[in-house]
C-alpha cells in the first residue's frame, strides 16, 4: 500500500477547507502532483504544498492510498470528505467536517476532532482517538436524514446532537455526551459509555440508543417496557442491567424507537 | 445597436402566426420584431445562424411560485434544498442556491436558460404584495406580472354576500392598482377563511363560518367582476377540495359556473401582427388541474380523474387550463390553500408552514418527494400528462408542474419529452408503479405532441390565456424581441431518442430578450432590463369613492394602516401598466 | 409640521401610526412606547455621530467622507476573509448591497438574527412554522401564549397592538375575550399580567415542551419532568385543555426559548406541538424580533441567496453553517480578519472572547450614536437613520414588509442613507480590487 | 456563589440603548446590575455589588446588587448590555448564538468599581490602561 506523508508547514491563520485530501484524489497522482492539488483557504484557492510537504506517491487506487498527516491540523476542515476507499490517519488534532459523506475506507484521528464529523456517512470507518464536538454523523440543517451506514467510533467525549437524523450504521462514543444525543434518531445504533446531560433521544422514531452511564435529565416522552441484561448488537456488547424505553411519544410519527438506560446508574428513573 | 439581431434559417415554431416549422429569417430591431432590417442595420446587427436549429418565442409561464412569502418561506426552512444545488458567481452573475426553491437570481438564470423570458407569479397575498414584487424586481432575465389572491378577501365576501357587485369590481380594481397586480386568482373559495378557525367547506353551495359566502357565490361573482372590469387574462382558479380523492367532480363543476359569462378582455395595448386572432375567449382559467383532478373516494381507490374535467373542457369553449404536471423526485409544495397544505401534513407528518394573512387569505409550504415506488405519486405522474394529451385542442392548455409543487420548472424538457414521445412514457411505466398504468388510461394514449404544439403550450397559448399575446408568445411583427433557439433539428428529429429533446430544451442554444442574447448554451451572458406589468382599470372615480368609504372604516381589523397598506412603485423594475378600460 | 403614519424603526413591532411634529430643534413623538420615543429623540439628540472618524495609533480624528470610505475600501479590498455585520437596524436596502458586496469579496455575512432569533429561524428549518399575519391573533384568538418572552419591556405594545387588549372582529372585548398564559423562569411584568404563570425552571423549555407533546398525544410523561422543569403534570395537562378548548391559540415565543439551553431544538419541538395542535384546534405560533429589521435581513438573505443568516461567500455560492459561518463563531475562532459592522452594536451583544477579537481587527462601524462598537472600530461612518431620514423596508415581526416614508433628509450632503453610503463603499472596494 | 444568569430586556435598557445613551450614568446605572432573590442576597452577605465570572473563569465583571422577587433561588439576572456580555458562555452549541439566557457563572461580593461601557471596552477588550 502506497503512503503518502503530509506535514503542515503552511499559514493556518484562516482555516483551510480541504476536502481535496482523500485516497479517491490522490490515487495514481505522484508527491508532486499531490502538492499541485489546489485546496481552499478563505475564497482563495493554493496549491496543497504550500500548506503541506508532500512526501510519497499515491497508491494505483485509493484502495491502495493511504494518507498520513504528520501533525496537528486543527483548522483544517473537511479532510477525507466523500471519501470511498483507503485510509487516512491524522497523527493530531482535526478540524470541522472530517469525514463529512464519506462511504468508504478509514479515517483515524489521533487527536481530537472539531464539530460534524462523518455528516451524512454511508459507509466505512471514522475513528477519533481524542474528544470532539456536535454533529457527529448528523444530518445537515433541515434534513432529517442523518448517517445512513458505516461506523464513527469516538474514544473520548462528544457534545451536542450525535447522530442526528442517523437511519442505519453504529455511532459508539466512548465517553460522555452533552444535548440531545441521538435527536430525530430513526434507525442505525448509538451506543453511549459514558454519560448524557439530557434530551437524550429525543424525538426518536426508530432504530437503537444504549446509554451505559447517567441520564441527568431524561426526555419525558419515553415509556418504560422491561429490564433486560447484557446487551448484544453483532459485534458491540453492553454488559449490564439495562432498563428498555421506547419512544419517544413527544412527536407527531409516534416513536417505535428503543432506549436502553443503564439501570445501576439511573436507579432513580 | 442594441436589441437588433437576425436569427437566421431556423425552424419557426410560431403558433399565433400560424408558422409551423417554416425556415425563416427573424429580425429585431430595438428589441421588436420587424419584418426586416436595412442592409445598413444588418451590418450592425447581430447575426445568429439557427440553420439545423428550432426557433420559438421566448418561453411564457402563466403560473409558478416563484416569489414572495411563501415561496421564500420554502427558501428560508430548507437548507437541506440548497447545499447540494448552487451556482458560483461569474463577473456578471450572482451566486445562488436551491433546487427546488431556488435563490432569486439562480430561478432567473435557470428559466432563462431553458428559453422563457415571461414568468407570472401565481400567488399574491395583497399584505404582502410588497414582499413579492421586492423578490420579483431581484429576479434576472424575465419579465414578470403576479396574480393577486381574492378569493377569501374579507371585503370581497362581505359584498358578494351584500350582493353589491359593483362596489365589488370597484374594489377589484382598487386593489389591482394599489398592489400592483395583473390578475384575479381565486385560491379555495371560502375555504381558506373557514381555515382561520382550523376548518374548510367542501362543497360549492357550503356557505362558510360567519361571511356565509359559498365557494359558487365567489366563483361566479369574481368571474364577473373580472369581466365587468376587462381584466386581460380570465380569472385564475384554484379549486376546491384540491388533493382529495374524489376533487375532480367538484372542480368540473366550479369550471360550470362560469359557463355562461362572455370573456371581455379590454385593454389598450398595440396588438403583434399575428394571424391568428391573440385575444383570450374564455372566461376561466384553471390552474394545476392535476391537484384538482383526483378519482375515487379514498386513497386505496385512488385513480386519476382527469378524463372528467378534460371530456368538459372538450366540449366547452370557455375554459382553460394548465396541467401541474409531476415530473417526479423532489418538490416543495406550497400553495395559498392552506387547509390543503395542512392534509397533507397529516398524510406525511414532513415539516410544514402556514402563514394565514389576516382579512385576506393564507397559504401553506411542505417539503415533499415524488417516488417512482409510490402508487399515488406514479397516478400522479400519469395524470399531469393525461392533463395535457387529453385536451384536444392544445389552445386549451398550457404546461406547468405548478412550480414547485408537481416539481421544479427546470424539470420542464423533461415533461416535454413525455408529451412528445411514447417511448419516453412507456419506459417510465416500466420503472414506476403499475398504478400508473392501472388507475390512469395514459398508458393506452399514443399522442404525440408536435413541436408546434409544444410551442403552444410552453408560450403561445401561456401568452394569449394572460391577455399578453400582444408582444408576447409570438414572433409576430410588432411583438417584443424574445426568442428561444434550440438545438433540436425539426426535419430530423427521432422522439424515441428522447433523451436529445431533454438535451435540446434544457439549455436553449440562445435565449434573446428584447432582441438580446442573454444566454448561450447555459452560460449567462447579459442581464437585461425587465419589466413588470400589471393591470391599471379605470373604473369611475365616484364608485371608487364609495368603495372606499367602506374599505377605511372596515381597515381597523388589519394591523397595518390605511396609508401603509399600498405598494409603492419603486419596488417594481420598470413598473409597466397594461391600461384596462373597464369604463368604456 | 406634523406627520402622521410614521413607522417606527425600533423594534419588530413596526407600528405604522406614530405621529411626530418636528420643530425647531425638537421634536414631539405621539403613540410611540418610551423606546421608540428615545430613538426619534435621535434626530436632533446631541451625541449624534455626525463626522466620519478615523482611528490612528490609538487616536481618534475627524476625517472627511472621502477619507473614510476611502480607508474602509481599504480594509475590506486587503482583507482575505471580511465580515459583515449587516445590522437590523437599517433598511433592508441598505443590507442588500452589503450582501452584495461580502458575495463579490468571497467574506462572511451575518446579521442581529444570529444573535437573536437565528436559533428560531433553525428551528424552523427543522419543524416548519405554522403561523400568521398579527392580525390574525387580533381578530381572532382567545387564547395567547408568550413563552420566554417579557412582551411588554421588549415589545412594549405588542400586547395592546397586536396580542391581547385590541379588540378583534371575533375578540371583541379584548383582554376579556382572551386567556392569557406566560412560561418564563422569571416572573417579570409580562407573566404578572397574566392568567397563568408557568414558572420552569431556566433550560428546561424543551422537556416542558416535550411532556406538553407527550400529553397531547396521549401518553403520561415521564414523572421526572416534574422535578426537572418545576411544573406539576397536573398543570401541565390544564395547560393543553386549555389550548384544546380554545377557539384560537396564538404563542409567541421568545428568546427564552431560542437562546437557552437546547436553542433551535426548543423551538422545533414548539412548532412540532404546535402543527399537532392544528388537529384539535386552530394554533400558530409567531416570534417576537426585537430589532425592527431583524426578520428583514432574514427574508432578504433568503431570497437573494438562499440562506437566512450566516452567508459564507468563500467559495464563489453561498453556504451557511451556524456554528461555523455565524459571526460568533468565526470572531471566537479568529477565522476572519477584518470587520464591516452596520447599525449594529455588535462589540456590546457578543460575549468578552467574540468582542475582544472584534476589536483587535480591522474594523469599520456605520452608526449613528456612540457605543462600544465605535469605541471599538478603525473607521466610523455616521449613520443615516432610517424611517426618520430616508425611505425604505423593514420586514415587521410577522414577516409583513412595510415601507417606510422619511419626515426628515439625512443631515449629511455626502450620503441620502445608509443604502448610499454602502453603494459608494461598494464602488471604492471594486474599484480597489479591480486596479 | 454558582448561578444560572439570565440577560434579557427591560424597558429602560431599552429606552437608553435605542437612545443612543451606552455611554451615560443612566445605561450604567440600569444595566451594570446584577438582580439576586433575597435569599441569595444575604447568602451572599449582602453585598452592594458583586463580581459575575463566566464558567471558563476567563471573565468577569462587577456589578451593582438588586434583590428582587422576580428570579429563584440560584438564578440571577443582569439586563442584557456588555455587562451581561462579559460573562455569557461563548459557545453556541453549534448554532450561532450564544447562551443569554442560563449562562452558568459565579458570583461573589466584590469591592471592584463597576467600570462604565466605555471602560470596559477600552480596558477589558481593546487592552488599554
Amino acid at each position: 500500500m502506497a503512503e503518502v506523508i503530509l506535514k503542515p508547514i503552511g499559514n493556518f491563520d484562516l482555516t483551510v477547507e480541504a476536502e481535496a485530501i482523500t485516497p479517491d484524489n490522490f490515487a495514481g497522482k505522484t508527491a508532486v502532483e499531490i502538492g499541485e492539488i489546489l485546496i481552499w483557504q478563505a475564497p482563495a484557492q493554493a496549491k496543497l504544498s504550500e500548506f503541506f510537504s508532500v512526501e510519497g506517491n499515491g497508491g494505483s487506487s485509493a484502495e491502495d492510498t493511504t494518507i498520513t498527516i504528520d501533525g496537528d491540523v486543527p483548522r483544517v476542515k473537511r479532510i477525507g470528505q466523500e471519501m470511498t476507499a483507503g485510509k487516512i490517519i491524522i497523527k493530531g488534532s482535526t478540524g470541522m467536517h472530517v469525514g463529512n459523506t464519506m462511504a468508504g475506507g478509514e479515517i483515524i484521528v489521533e487527536g481530537n476532532a472539531e464539530s460534524w464529523p462523518g455528516m451524512e456517512m454511508k459507509g466505512g470507518l471514522l475513528h477519533i482517538k481524542g474528544d470532539t464536538l456536535d454533529h457527529v454523523g448528523c444530518a445537515y440543517r433541515g434534513s432529517w436524514h442523518g448517517m445512513t451506514g458505516g461506523r464513527i467510533v469516538i474514544d473520548g467525549n462528544a457534545k451536542n446532537q450525535v447522530g442526528g437524523g442517523i437511519s442505519g450504521g453504529e455511532i459508539i462514543i466512548g465517553g460522555n455526551v452533552d444535548n440531545f444525543c441521538g435527536i430525530r434518531m430513526n434507525g442505525g445504533l448509538i451506543v453511549v459509555k459514558g454519560n448524557a446531560v439530557r434530551t437524550t433521544a429525543a424525538e426518536m422514531t426508530g432504530g437503537v440508543m444504549v446509554v451505559g452511564g447517567r441520564i441527568e435529565k431524561f426526555s419525558p416522552g419515553f415509556e418504560m417496557e422491561a429490564v433486560e441484561c447484557d446487551l448484544k448488537f453483532d459485534d458491540i456488547e453492553c454488559a449490564g442491567e439495562f432498563m428498555k424505553f421506547t419512544g419517544d411519544y413527544a412527536i407527531p410519527q409516534k416513536g417505535k424507537g428503543t432506549l436502553y438506560v443503564s439501570y445501576e446508574n439511573n436507579e432513580c428513573l | 445597436m442594441a436589441g437588433t439581431i437576425a436569427i437566421k434559417n431556423g425552424y419557426v415554431y410560431d403558433p399565433l402566426n400560424e408558422v409551423d416549422g417554416e425556415v425563416m429569417d427573424i429580425f429585431i430591431k430595438n428589441g421588436k420584431v420587424v419584418t426586416e432590417l436595412s442592409a445598413a442595420e444588418m451590418k450592425d446587427a447581430k447575426e445568429i445562424d439557427a440553420k439545423g436549429k428550432t426557433v420559438m418565442p421566448g418561453g411564457v409561464d402563466s403560473h409558478s411560485h416563484v416569489a414572495g412569502a411563501k415561496v421564500n418561506t420554502g427558501r428560508m426552512m430548507r437548507p437541506e434544498d440548497h447545499y447540494k444545488y448552487y451556482q458560483k458567481k461569474t463577473p456578471i452573475a450572482h451566486s445562488g442556491c436551491g433546487y427546488t426553491v431556488p435563490s432569486v437570481y439562480l430561478g432567473g438564470y435557470e428559466y432563462s436558460k431553458m428559453g422563457y423570458t415571461t414568468v407570472f407569479e401565481a400567488a399574491v397575498p395583497p399584505m404582502e404584495a410588497r414582499h413579492t414584487h421586492e423578490e420579483m424586481r431581484s429576479i434576472p432575465m424575465l419579465d414578470m406580472a403576479g396574480y393577486l389572491v381574492l378569493g377569501n378577501n374579507w371585503f370581497l365576501m362581505r359584498y358578494l354576500k351584500e350582493g353589491d357587485i359593483d362596489k365589488a369590481a370597484a374594489y377589484v380594481s382598487w386593489m389591482m392598482k394599489t398592489h400592483k397586480t395583473y390578475g384575479i386568482k381565486c385560491v379555495n373559495p371560502a375555504g381558506v377563511e373557514n381555515w382561520g378557525w382550523g376548518e374548510n367547506v367542501s362543497a360549492l353551495d357550503e356557505a362558510n363560518i360567519h361571511f356565509e359566502v359559498t365557494p359558487e357565490d365567489i366563483i361566479k361573482g369574481l368571474a364577473e367582476i373580472n369581466e365587468q372590469l376587462g381584466i386581460p387574462m380570465p380569472m385564475h382558479l384554484h379549486a376546491n377540495n384540491l388533493g382529495h380523492p374524489g376533487c375532480w367532480e367538484i372542480t368540473r363543476d366550479s369550471l360550470k359556473i362560469p359557463k355562461s359569462i362572455k370573456a371581455k378582455p379590454n385593454t389598450d395595448v398595440e396588438w403583434a401582427e399575428t394571424k391568428m386572432k391573440a385575444q383570450r375567449h374564455q372566461s376561466v382559467y384553471l390552474t394545476h388541474c392535476q391537484f384538482n383532478a383526483f378519482g375515487g373516494t379514498s386513497w386505496r381507490d385512488f385513480e386519476s380523474g382527469v378524463k372528467g374535467i378534460t371530456d368538459y373542457v372538450n366540449s366547452n369553449d370557455h375554459v382553460v387550463m394548465d396541467s401541474g404536471c409531476v415530473p417526479f423526485g423532489d418538490a416543495t409544495v406550497m400553495t395559498g390553500d392552506g387547509p390543503a397544505i395542512h392534509d397533507l401534513y397529516q398524510l406525511t407528518g414532513n415539516k410544514w408552514s402556514n402563514t394565514d394573512v389576516e382579512c385576506e387569505c393564507g397559504s401553506g409550504v411542505l417539503p415533499f418527494t415524488y417516488l417512482k415506488s409510490n402508487p399515488i405519486h406514479s397516478v400522479q405522474w400519469a395524470m399531469g400528462l393525461e392533463t395535457l394529451l387529453y385536451v384536444k385542442d392544445a389552445w386549451k392548455s398550457i404546461m406547468t408542474t405548478d412550480s414547485p409543487n408537481g416539481g421544479p420548472f427546470t424539470k420542464y424538457p423533461q415533461i416535454i419529452a413525455w408529451l412528445m414521445s411514447n417511448k419516453a412514457r412507456q419506459d417510465t411505466f416500466e420503472e414506476c408503479h403499475k398504478w400508473a398504468s392501472d388507475r390512469s388510461g395514459l398508458a393506452s394514449e399514443t399522442r404525440e405532441m408536435s413541436l408546434s404544439e409544444i410551442a403552444i403550450v410552453t408560450r403561445a397559448n401561456a401568452a394569449r390565456t394572460t391577455g399578453l399575446a400582444h408582444s408576447k408568445g409570438t414572433l409576430a411583427v410588432g411583438a417584443d424581441g424574445d426568442v428561444a433557439v434550440y438545438d433540436i433539428d425539426a426535419k430530423k428529429i427521432d422522439v424515441n431518442d428522447y433523451e436529445s429533446i431533454i438535451r435540446g430544451f434544457q439549455n436553449a442554444s440562445y435565449t434573446i430578450k428584447g432582441g438580446e442574447v442573454i444566454t448561450q448554451d447555459g452560460e449567462i451572458l447579459a442581464i437585461p432590463e425587465k419589466n413588470t406589468f400589471y393591470s391599471d382599470i379605470a373604473i369611475k372615480a365616484d364608485s371608487e369613492k364609495e368603495m372606499l368609504k367602506d374599505v377605511k372604516s372596515w381597515f381597523k381589523y388589519y394591523t397595518i394602516g390605511f396609508n401603509n397598506y399600498p405598494t409603492p412603485d419603486k419596488y417594481l423594475a420598470n413598473p409597466t401598466p397594461i391600461k384596462v378600460n373597464a369604463e368604456r | 409640521m406634523v406627520y402622521k403614519n410614521i413607522i417606527c424603526p425600533v423594534c419588530g413591532g413596526s407600528c405604522d401610526d406614530v405621529q411626530v411634529e418636528l420643530k425647531d430643534g425638537t421634536i414631539d413623538v405621539q403613540n410611540a412606547c418610551k423606546m421608540g420615543n428615545a430613538k426619534f429623540q435621535e434626530v436632533v439628540s446631541s451625541h449624534r455621530l455626525l463626522k466620519p472618524t478615523i482611528r490612528e495609533n490609538g487616536k481618534v480624528k475627524d476625517v472627511s467622507w472621502d477619507e473614510a470610505l476611502e480607508m474602509s475600501a481599504d480594509i475590506l479590498a486587503n482583507s482575505k476573509r471580511p465580515l459583515f455585520f449587516l445590522g437590523s437596524e437599517t433598511s433592508c436596502e441598505a443590507q442588500e448591497v452589503g450582501l452584495h458586496i461580502a458575495e463579490y469579496l468571497g467574506g462572511v455575512a451575518d446579521s442581529n438574527a444570529t444573535i437573536c432569533h437565528g436559533p428560531t429561524v433553525m428551528g424552523i428549518q427543522e419543524a416548519g412554522c405554522v403561523g400568521s399575519t398579527a392580525g390574525q391573533a387580533k381578530n381572532r384568538a382567545d387564547m395567547i401564549i408568550y413563552w420566554g418572552v417579557n412582551a411588554l419591556e421588549s415589545m412594549p405594545r405588542h400586547m395592546s397592538k397586536y396580542g391581547v387588549f385590541p379588540r378583534g372582529y371575533w375578540a371583541k372585548k379584548g383582554r376579556f375575550d382572551r386567556t392569557m398564559v406566560t412560561v418564563d423562569p422569571r416572573k417579570t411584568p409580562t407573566a404578572v399580567a397574566s392568567d397563568l404563570h408557568l414558572q420552569l425552571k431556566p433550560n428546561t423549555d424543551y422537556e416542558l415542551l416535550s411532556a406538553l407533546f407527550t400529553i397531547l398525544n396521549g401518553k403520561e410523561p415521564h414523572p421526572s419532568v416534574e422535578e426537572i422543569t418545576g411544573i406539576p403534570i397536573p398543570v401541565m395537562k390544564q395547560t393543553i385543555e386549555m389550548m384544546k378548548e380554545s377557539n384560537y391559540v396564538g404563542i409567541f415565543v421568545g428568546l427564552g426559548v431560542s437562546s437557552s439551553y437546547g436553542k433551535h431544538r426548543n423551538i422545533e419541538i414548539a412548532l412540532n406541538l404546535v402543527k399537532e395542535m392544528n388537529n384539535y384546534t386552530k394554533c400558530n405560533l409567531g416570534a417576537l424580533r426585537g430589532h425592527c429589521n431583524v426578520a428583514g435581513f432574514n427574508q432578504l438573505a433568503s431570497y437573494l441567496y438562499g440562506y437566512p443568516f450566516g452567508i459564507d461567500f468563500g467559495k464563489g455560492y453561498p453556504r451557511y453553517n451556524p456554528g461555523e459561518t455565524t459571526c460568533v463563531d468565526v470572531l471566537r475562532e479568529k477565522d476572519v480578519d477584518a470587520a464591516f459592522v452596520m447599525s449594529a452594536d455588535l462589540v456590546n451583544h457578543i460575549p468578552a472572547d467574540a468582542a475582544k477579537y472584534l476589536a483587535d481587527i480591522p474594523m469599520i462601524c456605520l452608526d449613528i450614536a456612540p457605543c462600544p462598537s465605535t469605541t471599538a472600530s478603525d473607521v466610523v461612518l455616521p449613520g443615516v437613520i432610517d424611517a426618520m431620514e430616508c425611505d425604505g423596508t423593514f420586514y415587521r415581526l410577522d414577516n409583513v414588509p412595510v415601507h417606510f416614508e422619511p419626515f426628515t433628509d439625512s443631515p449629511f450632503p455626502e450620503t441620502k442613507s445608509n443604502e448610499d453610503t454602502l453603494k459608494q463603499l461598494f464602488a471604492k472596494v471594486k474599484a480597489k480590487k479591480e486596479a | 456563589m454558582e448561578a444560572l444568569l439570565n440577560t434579557g430586556s427591560t424597558i429602560d435598557e431599552g429606552r437608553l440603548a435605542k437612545g443612543g445613551n451606552k455611554y451615560s450614568e443612566d445605561y450604567k446605572t440600569e444595566c451594570a446590575v446584577c438582580w439576586v432573590c433575597a435569599e441569595d442576597f444575604a447568602a451572599l452577605g449582602c453585598p452592594e455589588k458583586v463580581k459575575v465570572t463566566s464558567r471558563d473563569g476567563v471573565h468577569s465583571v462587577a456589578v451593582s446588587t438588586k434583590v428582587t422577587e422576580s428570579v429563584k433561588s440560584g438564578h440571577v439576572f443582569i439586563p442584557r448590555s456588555i455587562w451581561a456580555n462579559v460573562v455569557v458562555e461563548p459557545s453556541t452549541f453549534s448554532t450561532g448564538s450564544p447562551l443569554y439566557k442560563g449562562s452558568p457563572v459565579s458570583v461573589e461580593p466584590t469591592d471592584d468599581v463597576v467600570m462604565d461601557a466605555e471602560e470596559i471596552v477600552l480596558k477589558l477588550y481593546m487592552g488599554e490602561e
